[in-house]
């Protein structure tokens, strides 16, 4: 009961995080924290395929376009310029 | 005068056979597109900055007042709803009763989500195969190199960096993805194979294989993965799986529809070959989404599988 | 077995069929022929289906799977849907067919397979969404839609379109959000997805007067949601835009038939699972029949302020959304006639309109001004026409389709004296404002350059295909203006059998 | 009100989520912050349609091989199947949106939505008097 609230919680934090971030990759950081806290969520909720789905795809696959778009709009401090 | 007095020039030069025409019209139209796309950068820069401070602030206070209303109605609405995580709430009705307690009977598959969505109610599941379909259609269209998409200064950068990870040998990603890579795919297929029995499915275990595929691809280079995943094996991998997936459904919905026995087996709940149709779905949509990760991530990075 | 009653599973298969097929396929023609032989395909099959349905007077379901209605998936068809589907399949038909040669030079020759699969599977999951029986069902495929039509406007791949894009897309998915929440809300309440089962208990709880406040907020978020991706009037920014900068049959298809296709789904969630009554007591059908008249104002009175032509017939989409929505909004029966009545009328006369406009565009001076557009119509003489036939269709002139939905209209609006009042007025005054815009471009396409010395410039190269889709569309058009008694017969039973 | 922040909880988080994520999506200029609050809004119905499948003491849907499956054992599996297609349609969505944001980047080299409209407006205006 206290886990749910301090998870449901996290998710309006980070929510609220991605609008006030500076950096792109602070958002995009955020919003895979918010995923993943999600797929836990799933898993409270009893629903293991949504958790494996989530954690897959929110956490990996989205992340890692949301990355690659960053990198190729130059939003990524250190790797060149 | 003086930007005459430019031609004038040029053209002596170019009958001087100094220079040829093509080049000097080719550098003006570079050097023209530059300064272009160097203004619009700039007046972009300054739009945003101008628009910033003046027009959004207010717009901004009135939608935030409309959202916060809307948001408030929403919550009233909702609070009249049904408590959360009752028995008696109407959503677990006779719908639900019969997907649980027949479910393995009917469908064959112990994991009685996975019956559901590739049974009961397969028509969305087939639906959401073609709205991914689509969608690497359309970053195809979009993304795939062809004279409207070339950018040399961006060609330019992803050479350089290849140079870069090629030169440093990036040798900690490398063997750790030589290690992880394998143990990846094969947590995708198990995930794929047992969709019927645990939680999982084709889906989810595509997204991982794609993302297996992923990570060996930055270990080490596109080049590699085309050795055995080009875009012609792409295209007919993908479509050839969407077809055996259109015609499996095809097959149940026409003898479903008219009410024809299916001859497909069901077998033995809780073995691997067991679930009738599900199996073989499972398989072709963990095909097709692994294809497709890898190929909106190659389109994103390289404009190319 | 009865082989009609596959028909509605069939020819949603087959286009998505062929959307995956056509991958395989190299040559950018091909292809096309393929989209237009699926098409052709399933207009002959919904033919059938129409004259089953219409001569049985019999609304059928079809299981999709082994599994009956509150357990699996149905398509349910009747002689409306059939009509529409036939609709849907010759205006998809004719706008690619017109449109062939500026698809052939807006799009890249390596994309143009992309293109048709693109069309093969916005064509697949419109007939879903006016098949299906299913709410979940139709979310998906309203997503399907939604990807697809955006995709229809990037194709051209210029700089605008690309941001014509973006802002249809952000609005198009406000709107699928808020529909996607409007359907989980109705299942915490209900506990059902498909038509029927939601129908019955949604009586129930409406009888038992539990939980009225929610199927108000219910209704609203739908039906918001609907309007934003159907651009009626005040969400119909992303319109003009999008026109403007996408390809001739992209713009022909998104106006006349994807437009459409949300509103067929809106008039079918109104019938199937709540009823006409329930709209009405809401006061949800006054908010429709008010914001159907403002955008009709309001879309004459921008189009008459534009240059450009194509934006100005997106304005006049606005306009004519507004009049299928103050159809709507009057909440009886012969309200909903006469908005079906308008659909079908606007889809056959924007997609000429379009195609024709292109199609001058192509042989003018290849801008869209109207000034540019000067004597394209000497150049092409069927286009000069089909322009004017198109128009006269929008406005309303008599023998023209658009007349018969206006009729029908003013004639459903005597449901109310203040609702009779307002919409006779606005409608004139919309007729008058249509008018007005469509004048000065058709003054410009027919007056020679140069005055007097009859120097009209050469004739443009004729295209069979264009001028082939265009008579089609003129016959179709006159076909509806004067035997429009036909189709109110079955509009009638349609409505009756989906009630 | 109160008593249904606690009884609902999960809904009464789901819709605030949704009200963050609808005024990202409607106010953010920044196009990646725009289609992050898209993915949000978009997850947060989910949360509420999972929250109506959940009940209290029950496992997730799956039955052992040979027992007997009884409703009074598992949650609802309806709402599960139903985000499971939800959230490959959200994917695929970003994805395409993302796509469209590179290809506005190399044309337009900004993020910002208000700009490019800015500029759209100006290029028309240009063409108009030339």
């Amino acid at each position: 009961m206290i886990l749910d609230y301090v998870l449901l919680g996290f998710l309006i934090i980070c929510a609220i995080g991605t609008t006030y971030a500076k950096r792109l990759l602070d958002t995009v950081i955020i919003f895979m924290a918010y995923s993943s806290v999600m797929a836990v969520i799933w898993a409270l909720l009893e629903s293991p395929d949504l958790a494996i789905t989530e954690a897959a795809v929110g956490a990996g696959v989205t992340g890692i376009l949301f990355f690659v778009t960053l990198k190729k709009v130059h939003a990524l401090k250190g790797t060149r310029d | 005068m003086k930007n005459d007095a430019g031609k004038w020039e040029k053209f002596f030069k170019w009958i001087n056979g100094e220079t040829t025409l093509d080049s000097v019209i080719l550098a003006k139209s570079r050097r023209k597109r530059f300064l272009k796309r160097k203004l619009r950068q700039q007046k972009a820069q300054i739009m945003a900055n101008k628009l910033k401070r003046s027009k959004r602030k207010i717009e901004n206070v009135i939608c935030l007042i409309v959202a916060a209303i809307f948001i408030g109605i929403l919550l009233y609405t909702a609070s009249g709803l049904p408590i959360c995580g009752r028995w008696e709430n109407p959503a677990n009705n006779e719908v639900t009763k019969r997907y649980i307690e027949k479910g393995v009977e009917e469908t064959g598959a112990v994991n009685l989500v996975s019956g559901m969505i590739l049974d009961y109610r397969a028509f969305d599941t087939f639906g959401e195969s073609c709205v991914l379909f689509t969608a690497v259609i359309c970053v195809a269209i979009l993304l795939k190199r062809d004279k409207n998409n070339t950018d040399i200064t961006e060609d330019t950068e992803t050479a350089e960096d290849d140079a870069i990870s090629n030169a440093d040998g990036n040798l900690i990603l490398k063997l750790s993805a030589k290690i992880v890579t394998p143990f990846i795919l094969l947590y995708g297929i198990y995930v794929i194979l047992n969709g019927h029995l645990s939680p999982g499915g084709g889906f989810s275990g595509g997204a991982i294989i794609g993302a297996g595929l992923i990570l060996y691809t930055t270990a080490f280079g596109q080049e590699s993965t085309r050795r055995f995943f080009t875009y012609e094996t792409f295209k007919k991998i993908s479509s050839g799986c969407l077809l055996v997936y259109c015609f499996s459904k095809g097959y149940s919905f026409f003898t479903g529809g008219n009410h024809l026995e299916s001859m497909i087996p069901l077998g033995k709940p809780g073995n691997i070959l067991s679930g009738g149709l599900i199996l073989p779905l499972n398989i072709c949509v963990g095909i097709i989404v692994a294809c497709t990760m890898y190929g909106i991530y190659s389109f994103f990075t390289k404009g190319d599988i | 077995m009865n082989l009609i009653l596959n028909i509605p599973f069939f020819s949603i298969f087959l286009a998505m069929f062929g959307g995956i097929v056509t991958v395989l396929i190299k040559k950018g023609d091909n292809a096309r022929r393929l989209h237009m032989t699926i098409t052709s395909i399933t207009a002959v099959l919904s033919f059938i289906l129409l004259l089953y349905t219409y001569y049985g007077r019999q609304r059928f379901t079809f299981m999709m799977g082994h599994f009956p209605a509150p357990w699996g998936n149905e398509l349910k068809a009747g002689p409306l849907e059939a009509m529409f589907a036939l609709l849907f399949s010759v205006v998809m038909f004719l706008s690619i067919g017109g449109g062939k040669l500026l698809i052939k030079k807006d799009v890249l020759p390596e994309k143009q397979g992309f293109y048709f699969i693109i069309m093969n599977m916005i064509f697949g999951s419109m007939l879903a969404l006016i098949y299906t029986n299913d709410l979940f069902t139709a979310y998906v495929f309203i997503e399907i839609n939604t990807i697809c039509s955006c995709a229809l406007i990037m194709a051209k791949d210029s700089g605008n379109s690309i941001i014509a894009t973006i802002h249809y897309l952000i609005m198009s998915l406000l709107g699928s959000g808020f529909i996607l929440f409007s359907i989980a809300l109705l299942y915490s309440i209900t506990g059902q997805l498909l038509m029927p089962q939601l129908k019955e208990s949604v009586t129930l709880l409406l009888q038992s007067g539990r939980y009225n406040f929610q199927l108000t907020i219910i209704v609203a978020l739908f039906t918001i949601g609907i309007a934003i991706k159907s651009a009626l009037f005040p969400f119909h920014t992303m319109l003009p835009g999008a026109y403007d900068s996408a390809n001739t049959s992209s713009s022909a298809v998104l106006s006349g038939l994807v437009l459409k296709s949300y509103i067929i789904l809106l008039i079918k969630v109104y019938y199937c699972v709540f009823t006409i009554d329930m709209i009405r007591s809401m006061r949800i059908s006054n908010l429709l029949f008010f914001l159907g008249l403002c955008g009709m104002v309001a879309g004459s009175l921008m189009a008459l302020k534009e240059r450009r032509i194509k934006r100005e017939l997106a304005y006049s989409s606005v306009a004519q959304i507004g009049y299928i929505y103050m159809g709507i909004g009057l909440g009886s029966d012969l309200g909903i006639e006469a908005a079906v009545l308008h659909i079908i009328a606007h889809a056959l006369a924007k997609s000429l309109l379009f195609i024709v406009v292109g199609r001058m565009k192509d042989v003018s001076l290849s801008q869209d001004y109207n000034h540019c557009l000067k004597c394209a119509a000497h150049k092409d003489p069927v286009a000069g026409i089909g322009f004017l036939v198109g128009t006269f269709s929008i406005i309303g002139v008599p023998l023209f389709a658009g007349f018969a939905s206006k009729l029908y209209l003013s004639i459903a609006s005597f449901i109310s004296p203040v609702k009779m009042a307002a919409a006779l007025i606005i409608i004139a005054a919309s007729m008058i404002l249509n008018a007005m815009y469509f004048i000065p471009p058709t003054v410009d396409i027919w007056s020679p350059v140069h005055v007097g010395d009859g120097n009209y410039g050469p004739r443009a190269k004729m295209s069979k295909s264009f001028v082939m889709a265009c008579v089609a569309f003129i016959a179709i058009n006159f076909f509806v203006g004067i035997n429009y008694k036909y189709i109110v017969h079955i509009v009638e039973l349609g409505i009756q059998l989906m009630g | 009100m109160l008593k249904f922040l606690t009884e609902n909880h999960y809904e009464a988080g789901a819709i605030i989520l949704f009200g963050i994520g609808f005024l990202n999506l409607l106010l953010q200029d920044n196009l990646i912050k725009k289609f992050i609050g898209l993915n949000i809004m978009d997850t947060a119905v989910y949360l509420f349609l999972v929250a109506q499948g959940y009940i209290v003491g029950h496992t997730a849907p799956i039955a052992q091989a040979g027992e007997a499956a009884l409703a009074t054992k598992f949650v609802n599996p309806i709402p599960s199947g139903l985000v499971l297609t939800g959230i490959v349609v959200s994917v695929s969505v970003t994805a395409f949106s993302l796509a469209l944001v590179l290809r506005l980047y190399k044309k337009y080299k900004t993020l910002s939505l208000d700009a490019v409209l800015e500029l759209l407006k100006e290029d028309k205006e240009d063409e108009s008097n030339p």
